[in-house]
């Protein structure tokens, strides 16, 4: 498989969040994903881009979120971090309809979770957030495409 | 996002075409809110036929219509999913509160006879 | 106008240089340009990427391409650079129908000229290249989507 | 990017679907330059209807297999090309060497009773 590694430093608009997924899918059609994979990546990064502008730069739009992909050895990393006001309680954020906004579902780290093989949250107060997300992608025979 | 809208006596039937995320979200919920407060709607259905995508913001608007309109003695119905979106809103739990229907005729059937 | 700033840096595959057209095309419907700029905005982009990955890096596929958006002040800023080989003779490489590559037409130049308001390379000999675009935007009313 | 072939004697019909970049332009020039040189194919028609994008990397690869045939006698013929992609061809030069047809029975038909 080709190892491929594609960085994207965005400002913190809610018109982007669009963007990164038409990254993901671009990618994931690159690797040959079967279309459902591909929406459930879609729906992964959007998830984590959506909380790095709403929760940590709570919408701001003068900030920058960073997205990157990285593919090799047969893994799909996905790295979304921003430099926002960062996680208090990791584990109790990561509970399902947990959110710190009424207005929210608490579902975002669910469908990050559901979606990918395997989800790591970091944060620090005041510094921002780190999600890191695999996918496990099967060994292809080298195709001539 | 594309929004399409048709008003008859106090229900509101909204199209929806694009995709539905935490930047079109807050389109649908002004928009459905509008109607809500300056023109007294009660039953609102929401045709998703032509969404192409839909996350948790997106989610989200739909269940705080939902939220809104149920003190009020109103309703919110759902029409033409998608199966790929229908797939995310079983992961969400929407549909054991929210009602679905094939199709707009029979959204509007449903409680206008009773 | 709403201001926003997207940075994409990639590998040096050919794959990638259709992410480059997927990404100025996305950010010319959020500026809601007509189509048929959109369509010439894809050409320039596709020109300059191809050209850091052909000729900067010759086609080694372990390298990094950047590619910079910039949408402020009325203006699209358009920064392709790589770390290449760099060009020798900017003002020759910029004729028209000037290839260093045989099977190659010597248009992208061109195109790129045609295609956008302002052009501008730098490039120094074992440095790399960068080449600059600027599309003036219309002055729009504020709308509401 | 899709290739669909199609030999009749010494006539290769290629139809093109997707876009043709760097990246596909190989492809494309693999595919065509294969049957020059292995069946002798001395006509090669390209219909690029479903042709989304084309730049100076795709333009290339038409002209390099237009200059390839010439000194076998061959010929290089283009069908159904959509308006934008002919408007790039335009600033290219390329319509002024390459013979273009609105579809593939004219294409064929042009050369074959003369
Ligand atoms: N990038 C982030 N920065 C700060 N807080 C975050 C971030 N991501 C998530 N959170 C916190 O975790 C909670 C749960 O997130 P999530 O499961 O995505 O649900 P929701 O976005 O609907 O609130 C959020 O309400 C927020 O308090
Ligand atoms: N990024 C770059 N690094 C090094 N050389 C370059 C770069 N871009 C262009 N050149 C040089 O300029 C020449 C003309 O470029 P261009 O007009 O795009 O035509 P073409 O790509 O068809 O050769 C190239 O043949 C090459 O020698």
């Amino acid at each position: 498989m080709k190892t491929n590694q594609i960085n994207l430093t965005f400002s913190s608009i809610p018109e982007n969040v669009g963007i990164t997924r038409l990254l993901i899918a671009s990618v994931g059609a690159q690797l040959d994903l079967p279309l459902n994979d591909i929406e459930e990546l879609k729906v992964a990064v959007s998830e984590a881009v959506s909380n790095a502008i709403i929760h940590g730069y709570q919408n701001n739009p003068h900030h920058i979120v960073y997205l990157d992909l990285d593919i090799s050895n047969n893994t799909l990393k996905i790295i979304v971090t921003d430099e926002g006001c960062g996680i208090p309680n990791i584990e109790q954020a990561m509970q399902p309809a947990y959110s710190t906004d009424p207005e929210r579902m608490g579902l975002g780290f669910v469908f990050m979770q559901s979606f990918m093989d395997e989800l790591q949250v970091e944060s620090t107060l005041e510094v921002g957030t780190t999600v890191t997300m695999i996918k496990h992608l099967k060994q292809t025979p080298i195709s001539s495409h | 996002m594309k929004l399409e809208k048709k008003i008859e006596r106090l229900t509101l039937l909204l199209r929806l075409d694009g995709e539905l995320d935490m930047h079109t979200a807050s389109m649908v919920r002004q928009a459905i809110d509008l109607e809500i407060e300056k023109r007294g709607i009660r039953t609102v259905i929401l045709n998703l036929q032509d969404v192409q995508f839909v996350d948790s913001s997106g989610l989200g608007v739909i269940i705080g219509r939902y939220k809104k309109l149920l003190p009020l003695g109103g309703k919110l119905k759902i029409t033409n999913v998608p199966p790929h979106i229908f797939k995310i809103m079983e992961l969400s739990g929407l549909p054991k509160i929210i009602s679905f229907y094939v199709d707009e005729a029979h959204a509007y059937e449903e409680g206008r006879g009773a």
